[in-house]
């Protein structure tokens, strides 16, 4: 199987924010992301469960994007004018990808 | 005042409230007891579903009048003058920073429905008529607080993000759409209407509210374990104070534009209840440095309880007397 | 005529559309009100169960004739024959490739069980009986079209995917297996069952399909938004072509076989409508490079509103004209 | 004789079991039918919620005596006895390790409280009379049998993991924690609580319970097929055998503390009955190294559909004889 | 803690692929793997999320799967027989694991 | 946009000891992990899924934690600790992080 460089990048995000950051990645010329439900975790204000809770105030989601490495730049920078003042983590690793040609 | 406290009394030993103490009982005890996120979602959906609706038929059945209109605007103004009420009680009273006391102040400026709907049960069993509309003047009460905290922080220096989006989102939230969106359903079908739904809407509503409050129960205590240290006495006292600060307003504003003795009683619980869906995500967006746990453990796990258990029977007694019912 | 205009007019603000019209206003509007998606899959359940049971309990009581099997026959046909309408009409009146059409014509061949229980209720409140067993009838009905279409997309040189795996998901899917064993179960326990659970089943079930048809507005609403500009005006004229004469071919079948006024009326109601759940799960698999968009979005946000609003009432009126009810 | 087979063959057409039945036979031949976690957990909630509230109203209305007393050691007794008799059963039948013996005997000396709610359900139908607090008798017979099992494995050389954090969780688990508390709630408000909240917990209850058979039918049956050849015959015949042996020391115990004929029935069929929520959470926290599968799918799959078929007639029939009832 | 090189591969697809997918993994000899629920995302035909939906069609699931490098080739292989026609996106990325007796 | 090297740590354990886990990553002093629910999967025990489950006992979930390269052998212990008799799989990625002073 032929497999390509890529980024993997992973936005873990309050879930208010969701559909801002999904505004900033169209910006960005993303057109490919997934989302993930988030049911707890830990942070600077202590661990925190959906469990139960009915407002979206507490919960994040993990958004993964798969990206041509020269994308990076330009989605980072709109990602982050999302994220600011917000809390959650970005992460970017090196991946491999089948398909590049969708990307 | 013994007829108070016995009304309190009788109001303890509801299996409402039982449910929702066994809820924060089990979470102090760490039990593992809990709803599925999705279940506690739908519970409320059944719960604005149900009470806007009823609304609607009510004032469907007996007209609407001026009182309607002086009702909203007596919320609206309300609920836009209780963060200022609220920003100078905390800090004066606490530590708070301003951006924290700033989100605070919304909170209380805003309404718990499911304050407001135990508060119609008990009215309810006690026979107490109130106005069908009251649930449109909750809806009413739901935003403007927020806009006056963002004020508050902007003269503050602050810079809250009011981003267009931001006002949407506050307005058409979720549960206020579904409350209005009933709510006038309810009025324009009214008696057909409710003879279609009845069944749903009525029989069961009291059972689901103790499921939903022991759930309430279990998220509350959750929250004041994991923020037990955060919370300094001089903020838990704020979160009794306040709500009888509010309580007061709302009699005078309920007692001002003549609402029948139940309806002064559901303006002073709204006054006095703190919200903890809306203005919680509204702050998030708006001023994400503001600590969500110091806000949402104050409303759910202080003014909650409190309102739940002595407040509303209170301002029961104290409505009784002065609209003279 | 004007019998017809005043049956829709009542139906139109009954408070099933009324919710129906709520939820889609709300997504086109940006509102973030929404189930969670194991809230809506309980609903769904909860209908399929308690329309399956309460149709088997109706042919417990009324015995069963070589009705049923004319019906069920129909339906196969009906089922079987409308993707051909459907795929012949879309070539001619709309430019989706063929792999589309033929998507887009399974979902019109088969049905959608919430039309068919609207229109059940509707009949119910109009005092109108019809066959119990027109929810087996509903049942038989979800799987030939989807064998229709692939056989279209074959001879058009298409390669559906139709490994035995298929076959088992279709025929098994989750919905006809509940919807004909609840139909089953009904029938072996006839009153006595239906005894034992009618509280559960009847008395709720108008209020449950109210905020059903809440979620479906929402999910329509959010398909048209982020589908707008996807769907041509020729393909949105054949979401309201396609129903009528889906129902003109149900009338038709009704009629041949015998069928009671109201029995009509749903057998039309069946052919008009067209599938959002099984349909569209075995096209994903069979003919993944049809575009799921354009299939779900005609479906339940054209097609279902147009049945659900004018539509059943439509239908209800030729057929009780026709039918001599 | 012929009295307990009409009972079984009335039993075995009830929708109960005949929903039970088509969610095995759905799930054994793979249909995707299936309930979403969160509803799964939604159901088991209301129905510990409303049996326990039910058990606790009754217990106010009978009053309380030395029996309840009695009744609860009775059952400590056999929940911490009755994982012995199992062991040694499994030791002699088959050739499961230690540690999977150890683990399966905890499940069948614990109780599952849907046999139990699904014989209350047999015993109202037939009109016979149970002392309320069987409900408090089922939660205690929860936990003793995870101490007895883990004593077992110790004494085996075996070193389980009995951490402080295990006591708390398996004497708080969420259902032992909402069965006693609704019991309680109830016990505490009586027949005003009852009042408030009936029209919630008993009207729709068999058809929740019916749905809820149906899920867990699905999750047998799926239990069934990925385990089949785990299971040797003679586990197997542990599953149906341990059931009866159970049964029997129930009786005895029953009689010998003087319980109602339905109280007897009730205490055979807890006996009889096998963990499947409760004990399975705690042996992976304590006994990792057990293989799940072997008894869940043994609980699950064959113990539970016994009862629910075959057994609770039987004790049901045995309890009124030797009861004299 | 020694650590040892695998590959972590990451398959986001349709939900109703799901099993078949299982199936091609047994056939490739993979026994691991851990299935995440997706609540929404973005592709070619544009943005979509979970809420409110009954039907599967439109639902897609996140399966992770750690495997020792030398079986990367065949898990791929069998994997592509099934995503080949759907949409989907396969990532490949090198990892460490713990108690790689296991895999 | 400044990007800081980092581990990535994905934790597959049951659901049962995500208790135990967090007091063990709190312990190591890891103060931050995001939780993500999972749906099903397969091990040495064959496939399971969640659909209609009630009991706790058939679950997992998936923990995800970024961390300062310096912390992992730390978090590696403790986790391993609570991990050690139960089934689950650890694996570590590199991977970068903006915002590096909050880790
Ligand atoms: N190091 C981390 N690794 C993974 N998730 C994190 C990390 N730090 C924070 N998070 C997630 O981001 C949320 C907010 O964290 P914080 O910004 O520290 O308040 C937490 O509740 C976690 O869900
Ligand atoms: N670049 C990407 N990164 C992450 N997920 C993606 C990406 N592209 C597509 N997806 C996921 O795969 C689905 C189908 O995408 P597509 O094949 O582009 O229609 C999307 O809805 C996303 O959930
Ligand atoms: N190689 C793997 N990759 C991803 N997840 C795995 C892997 N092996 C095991 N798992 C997960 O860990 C659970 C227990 O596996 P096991 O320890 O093999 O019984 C499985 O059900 C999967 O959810
Ligand atoms: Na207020
Ligand atoms: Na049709
Ligand atoms: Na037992």
């Amino acid at each position: 199987m032929e497999m390509h460089d890529a980024k993997r990048v992973e936005i873990i995000i309050e879930a208010m924010m969701e559909k801002r950051l999904a505004t900033a990645l169209e910006r960005a010329g993303v057109t490919g992301y997934t989302v993930l439900p988030v049911s707890g975790g830990s942070g600077r204000w202590g661990p925190w469960s959906r469990e139960g809770q009915v407002g979206r105030a507490t919960g994040m989601v993990a958004v993964v994007c798969l990206i041509r490495p020269d994308r990076l730049d330009g989605l980072l920078k709109e990602a982050f004018a999302v994220l600011d003042r917000h809390i959650g983590v970005v992460s970017v690793s090196d991946t491999q990808i089948l398909r590049a040609e969708r990307f | 005042m013994s007829e108070i406290i016995a009304l309190a009394g009788q109001n303890l030993i509801s299996p409402m409230i039982l449910f929702f103490a066994l809820g924060m009982a089990a979470a102090l005890a760490r039990s593992d007891l809990s709803f599925p996120e999705a279940v506690a979602k739908g519970m409320s959906l059944y719960l604005l579903f149900a009470i806007g609706f009823k609304g609607g038929v009510g004032v469907a059945a007996h007209g609407v009048d001026l009182g309607l209109v002086l009702a909203l605007l007596a919320g609206i103004v309300l609920s836009a003058g209780l963060p200022f009420v609220a920003f100078g009680l905390l800090r004066v009273m606490t530590r708070l920073s301003v951006t924290d006391a700033a989100a605070v102040a919304a909170h209380y400026g805003s309404i718990s429905i499911v304050t407001f709907v135990a508060a119609s049960a008990l009215l309810q069993a006690q026979g107490v008529a109130f106005e069908g509309y009251m649930v449109a003047v909750a809806a009413a009460m739901e935003a403007p607080a927020i806009l006056a905290a963002l004020w508050i922080i902007a003269r503050a220096g602050g810079r809250p993000d009011d981003s267009p989006g931001l006002w949407r989102e506050i307005l058409l939230n979720g549960s206020i759409v579904l409350l209005v969106g009933a709510f006038a359903i309810g009025w324009i079908t009214g008696e057909d209407g409710q003879a279609e739904i009845a069944a749903f809407i009525e029989a069961p509503f009291k059972g689901v509210l103790c499921l939903f409050l022991l759930d309430m129960g279990l998220v509350a205590g959750r929250g004041l374990r994991s923020a037990r240290g955060a919370l300094a006495p001089a903020v838990l006292a704020f979160g009794v104070t306040m709500p009888v600060v509010g309580a007061v307003l709302g009699l005078g504003a309920g007692l001002v534009i003549g609402l029948s003795p139940g309806g002064v009683a559901l303006l002073m619980v709204l006054s006095a209840s703190a919200s903890y869906i809306a203005v919680p995500a509204a702050m998030r967006v708006a001023l994400p440095e503001a600590n969500p746990a110091v806000s949402l453990t104050l409303a759910l796990g202080v003014t909650f309880p409190f309102n739940l258990t002595l407040g509303i029977p209170l301002y029961l007694a104290v409505a009784s007397r002065a609209a003279g019912g």
